[in-house]
């Protein structure tokens, strides 16, 4: 400003692109990966400015052979394993069923989380059934790790007579009080600072719950991300903020979301929040850095950001084409793996399990995914009924309904 | 006492009764608010039952959602109702939804505190009466008090209440009754009856209009400071006005509102906020709906004007006492 | 052509015209929309000129009003009205402000795209029609469009006003009109005149009403999906009702709706938002201001009610032809 | 889960409180101050990642004797120094006099920015005339460091009848296109993403001119503070983000907005945004900071998040009394001083300034002060007039005025 004004380059606009497009081939050949077992395992009162690498770093246990390796591994009993297996087995079941009943007209949409069943299994299994979870949409493990009943969860899918939302949220938009599972919002983001209040809630009145949200990378960059760690840091409440980096927001790829340039797992950093990055894919991965968290949750050290790190194999949902924004079949190039096939051969590794073991699961699975099917569909879907009565439409808007509800409802014959 | 110390004794007497109600937001704490309706709450009730929180509406708004759905029962204060916006998500896609959404199984009973309107000098952000936003939300209930007995009864039935409401507080009410003639020395709250306010617990129910002023030549509606404007305009007209305080906006109290319009035959909507799309334009509706037979003249609207509230120009912006005997005058003629 | 390919075109001509003009919001770019408005701008204009943001709608309206302070002209895309809440403060405190607060010298010509409404199974957070929230707001201007022809020359309107302006697409009519008979199998657009689209550039004036059906019984106020359901109910009821298109809500036609109501007697106001503080409120209570002699029936509202929109009960939520035929034939019997 | 629900111990809420309230004294001994010119300057275009530890430590230029030391220093010439200190003299004089007319009743409101005049007089000096500046109410530095007539101002403040802003914006909410000042706002936060938007325009149209923004950190907590820097990041806008930490918001100190555990700078970090931590009441560090992140943005290297590190000496605004909630006189003990008195002294160590001249600067800037305050005082204040037309209160609503405005305008009979 002292100096005569000088000339100045002309600026311009940056626009992240993902490296691949429609066409191209794909190729995750940059992508860094690090060895399993190679992450530090710090202790849960470690400090948040002793730790910030592992914000950067990659939290695996799993190899390549499937064996379990490194600090983190949980070293959880066979009876834990197949039951994470079994539980995402029949999540993908549920998935592929659900899929189809909405391409028979039965109900208007659906979501998959196909790649991702690793994170809500897992991470379901690893807190307390008393603790309260506030899932988005693509965290339907939550459910079948708690042995939530298939048909209820379906009959939500076909808003029917059975369904206990009484046909008012969108497909998936669960909700279930006693499976401690806060009803999902179609506003992306709300309940993550909700997951803070309640944890919050929970230390003031001396509980002993605490609480675990989700997220999408796609939809960290609404407020209430910053809301929540804000909150979540101020107050040291007990909450696990979990963060599914799963690459995709709908079309756009994560750096649109702000990952080009650092991992999401660093966000957490700047509020001084330990921070974890984590393979998604990877059940003992996940399920230990989740009873970590929990850990410093419970002993009043806060709260916990962990990074899961994955990658949406199937569309957004039933309205996307993937097809049209990236290459085909991007999903099955992802080179930490299946989450199913890992777990599999991980038990395999143990030498407590077998191809026979797991087709014999695979036909459990799919039949008890059927039989819920048949029952819920017996109890109505969308497109034939039946529903619950039209009248409880003006119910709940008020504990009590008001004058006008009441005329209106009269107004409506119903 | 003044609306300040009523309020104060009611989110005490809510605080002492229920270990589940919680009061937040900025400056609450150890300093008791800017208006000071928090003062000595904290050092009575404890840091984690009353607290400041960080400087985002939005984030305050999730938090007592998350609290609600424990179980709280949270009254979070707005420092000014113009900042409220950043919280109209969690508000309108959350607190009102919550109970929908999930077939009665999560609830938001949340209080949310708000001092509102204009009369301070405050300018356009700090004088706003945002009331016709939230009334056309499902879900959510919406309380003006205009008194200290009022807002003491209304705010404890709102904390008690098992739905989310919305509760503005008339700023310009705060410290004394306002008539609206701001060059008129300021009369304190202890010279009006409704300033003698019971000790300890007692709920004014939501949804109850309060008759004012008994009169058969017109209906005035009227909720926070402009019930007292309203009052003196009708007073300095001369006009038999009869005059009805609705202090809860939804639900509206239809059967007050129908009652004393069908006797008048006459109806004049007085409010603070601007004029289009404002709360008046519901009720307008709603008189006409209801009363179209024995409507004499047209419905008037008294209101702010469509702009933001001048800083300098406060007083030509405020809907006085003149404008509403004008409104007055002009129906009586039909 | 759809009314899809109209809006698309729109920004095309503008996108082309003016090197000011931008184009953001979620899955704009490269995708070209979940509903395909801006299927291939971002190929044709640049990466610069149309491009995907992050998932945070305060944030795109707080980077909008940036880009219009400096001098561009950003279209931005909100993904489903359902979502426009967080960025109510950006809105209502910026955008809609920014001109009067600097005396003149900075503006916010702001356009912000949102498909509305409901009848896609989209349950309550895909299907809300959130104008009146901001028909209240003084600064922001409204509009709506219900044909084709109308969506573009009404876009460019938008874009080349100099004020913010709130444009609300009804998905239902993206790709046919609709006549709220959900049983009935679609129509496409192309059966209808107003998919003639020219090409290049026209503007139809904001704040002009159309007269869609000429009548002598009864005004019917619509806009949006409501038009066609109310052609189809004045059709079915045998009424010969004056249909007026308002096309933008604010600022209203009060001339058209004026001539009309003062000509019918008559008026019936319908839109799918929920009823309470709804814009039918405002619209109501202008007739009644307006033509107060004139009205020989209380004037009435259908609209959606005072509920979220439920999933399954799509059809019994939303103000369909039965329930318009019938309040005509209440104002008739009058 | 798999085994039977165990024990937990009962949790409790933290909840911040400063070290003192009102009644002790006040203690900053345990406030870590590098020594002047410790800190690294890393080059421009240094990533992110390569100068984290910046995000912690402290740009201090000046030491205790008043000499410029360290990598850091600008190295300014005479002529620019006492420019500055001009300014912040102007400042100083200038809030007095307002804040003694606002007592006076000629306005209904003021806010000071005593301890704070480096950061806005030297930031506004460091950038461009031409550059955009999106400021809170503590910034009339940077008007005056830019020249702009304190009779302008002081218009605004009175609301009278030169008031540009037409009596409608509470005082010091400053508007000047022509000065490149952008509106300031009564709702915290909001220009922070509007600062990244202009800033993304002028890239987009291959424009030179770069933008500034401020936030107080108090204000961080808004949403509006974590979409500015996400959008920066993501299209790497060409904007320097400054967070001046004053180390109070009204009566809440900066652990409640987060600052307990962590720098807000650290915040920065978390969205790859090169990050600077710097002694806000030493004018030589934050001219030099400004300068270093004006040059990365006018590269294309994008934002840089600069926190001003400082104290609230004042009350928070003429409506406060900060004896109600901190130990009184608490800024006179503000360890990193004053920053006026230090660039005096700066200016006596280099030789080129004595106690004289500086009695004479003083004696000038008061003059100046009050002769623009008579000036603008004879065009009216708020308790007398005169004031513009109170037709104008219906104007600029929109464009054109609608008829309904219109309607209203005739109906107020104005
Ligand atoms: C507030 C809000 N804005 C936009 C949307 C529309 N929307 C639904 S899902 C989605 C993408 C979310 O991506 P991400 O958070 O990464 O989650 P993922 O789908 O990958 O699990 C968008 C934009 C919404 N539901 N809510
Ligand atoms: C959205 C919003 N919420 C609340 C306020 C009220 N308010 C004005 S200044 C202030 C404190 C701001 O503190 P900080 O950001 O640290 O800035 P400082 O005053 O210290 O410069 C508050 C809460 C506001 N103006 N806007
Ligand atoms: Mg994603
Ligand atoms: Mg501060």
């Amino acid at each position: 400003m002292d100096a005569p004004v000088p000339v100045r380059a002309p600026l311009s606009l940056h626009v992240p692109e993902p490296p691949q497009r429609p066409g191209s081939e794909i190729d995750f050949s940059t992508l860094a990966v690090p060895p399993a077992g190679t992450a530090r395992r710090p202790d849960t009162d470690c400090p948040a400015a002793d730790m910030t690498d592992l914000a950067y770093d990659l939290v695996r246990v799993l190899d390549d052979q499937g064996h379990a390796v490194g600090p983190w591994d949980p070293v959880l009993g066979p009876d834990t394993l197949v039951r994470g297996l079994r539980a995402m087995m029949t999540v993908r079941a549920y998935d592929e069923r659900m899929q189809r009943a909405q391409r028979q007209g039965k109900t208007s949409f659906y979501m998959k989380c196909t790649g991702e069943e690793a994170i809500a299994v897992a991470q379901g299994m690893a807190v307390d059934r008393s603790d309260m979870l506030f899932p988005t949409y693509r965290q339907q493990g939550l459910l079948i790790a708690r042995d939530w009943p298939l048909v209820d969860m379906m009959c939500q899918v076909f808003s029917n007579a059975g369904d206990r939302l009484k046909g008012r949220q969108m497909p998936v938009f669960y909700s279930s009080r006693e499976a401690g599972f806060f009803s999902i919002s179609g506003n992306l983001g709300t309940q993550y600072s909700q997951a803070v209040g309640w944890a919050m809630a929970s230390a003031i009145k001396g509980d002993s719950r605490i609480a675990a949200a989700w997220i999408g990378e796609g939809a960290t960059a609404e407020g209430d991300f910053h809301h929540a760690l804000t909150f979540a840091s101020v107050y040291r409440a007990p909450v696990i903020l979990n963060l599914v980096n799963n690459h995709w927001a709908i079309s756009s790829f994560h750096g649109i979301a702000g990952g080009e340039r650092t991992t999401f797992a660093a966000r957490g950093l700047g509020y001084g929040i330990p921070s974890l990055r984590v393979d998604g894919n990877d059940f003992l991965a996940v399920f230990a850095a989740t009873r970590w968290a929990a850990e410093r949750a419970r002993a009043n050290l806060g709260p916990t950001l962990i990074e899961l790190f994955t990658y949406r194999a199937a569309a957004h949902s039933t309205s996307d084409d993937p097809a049209k924004y990236r290459p085909e079949n991007a999903g099955a190039h992802w080179p930490l793996g299946d989450p199913i096939d890992r777990l599999r051969q991980h038990l395999i590794a143990l030498g407590i399990w077998s191809e026979a073991r797991q087709e014999e699961l695979a036909r459990e699975v799919a039949e008890a995914v059927q039989v819920a099917g048949k029952e819920a569909e017996s109890l109505g879907t969308l497109d034939k009924g039946p529903f619950q009565s039209a009248r409880t439409m003006f119910e709940d808007v008020y504990k009590t309904m008001p004058w006008h509800l009441e005329r209106q409802r009269r107004q409506a014959g119903v | 006492m003044t609306m300040v110390q009523a309020l104060n004794a009611a989110m005490d007497v809510m605080l002492t009764r229920s270990g589940d109600v919680v009061v937040l937001g900025e400056d609450v704490g150890y300093f008791g608010g800017v208006f000071r309706c928090t003062d000595g709450l904290q050092r009575k009730h404890g840091r984690d039952r009353v607290f400041d929180t960080p400087i985002t509406e939005a984030g305050i708004m999730g938090i007592a959602v998350g609290m609600a759905a424990y179980g709280l029962r949270p009254v979070a204060e707005m420092q000014f109702a113009d900042y409220i916006y950043p919280a109209c998500d969690q508000l309108i896609s959350e607190a009102a939804r919550l109970r929908y959404r999930s077939g009665g199984e999560f609830t938001a009973p949340v209080t949310v505190r708000a001092p509102y309107g204009g009369g301070i000098f405050g300018g356009q952000t700090h004088s706003q009466s945002p009331e016709a936003i939230f009334t056309h939300v499902a879900g959510l209930k919406t309380v003006i008090p205009s008194t200290p007995y009022d807002a003491k009864g209304l705010l404890i039935s709102a904390i008690e209440d098992d739905d989310p409401v919305m509760f503005f507080e008339p700023k310009r009410l705060y410290n004394g009754p306002f008539e609206g003639y701001h060059d008129r020395p300021v009369v304190p709250w202890a010279k009006h009856p409704a300033s003698e306010v019971p000790d300890g617990h007692y709920a004014i129910p939501l949804g109850k209009a309060a008759t004012v002023r008994s009169g058969t030549a017109v209906t005035i509606l009227a909720y926070g400071t402009m019930v007292h404007v309203a009052l003196a305009a009708a007073r300095d007209a001369q006009v038999d006005a009869e005059i009805l305080d609705l202090r809860t906006l939804v639900p509206v109290d239809i059967e007050a509102i129908e009652a004393s319009v069908r006797k008048t035959g006459r109806c004049v909507i007085v409010h603070e906020a601007t004029r289009t799309g404002g709360f008046g334009a519901e009720l307008s509706a709603l008189v006409q709906e209801h009363c179209f037979h024995h409507l004499e003249a047209p419905i008037e609207r008294v209101t702010g004007w469509d702009t933001p509230y001048p800083h300098a120009f406060e007083w030509e912006y405020f809907p006085g006492p003149a404008r509403i005997a004008e409104a007055l005058r002009r129906v009586m003629e039909e």
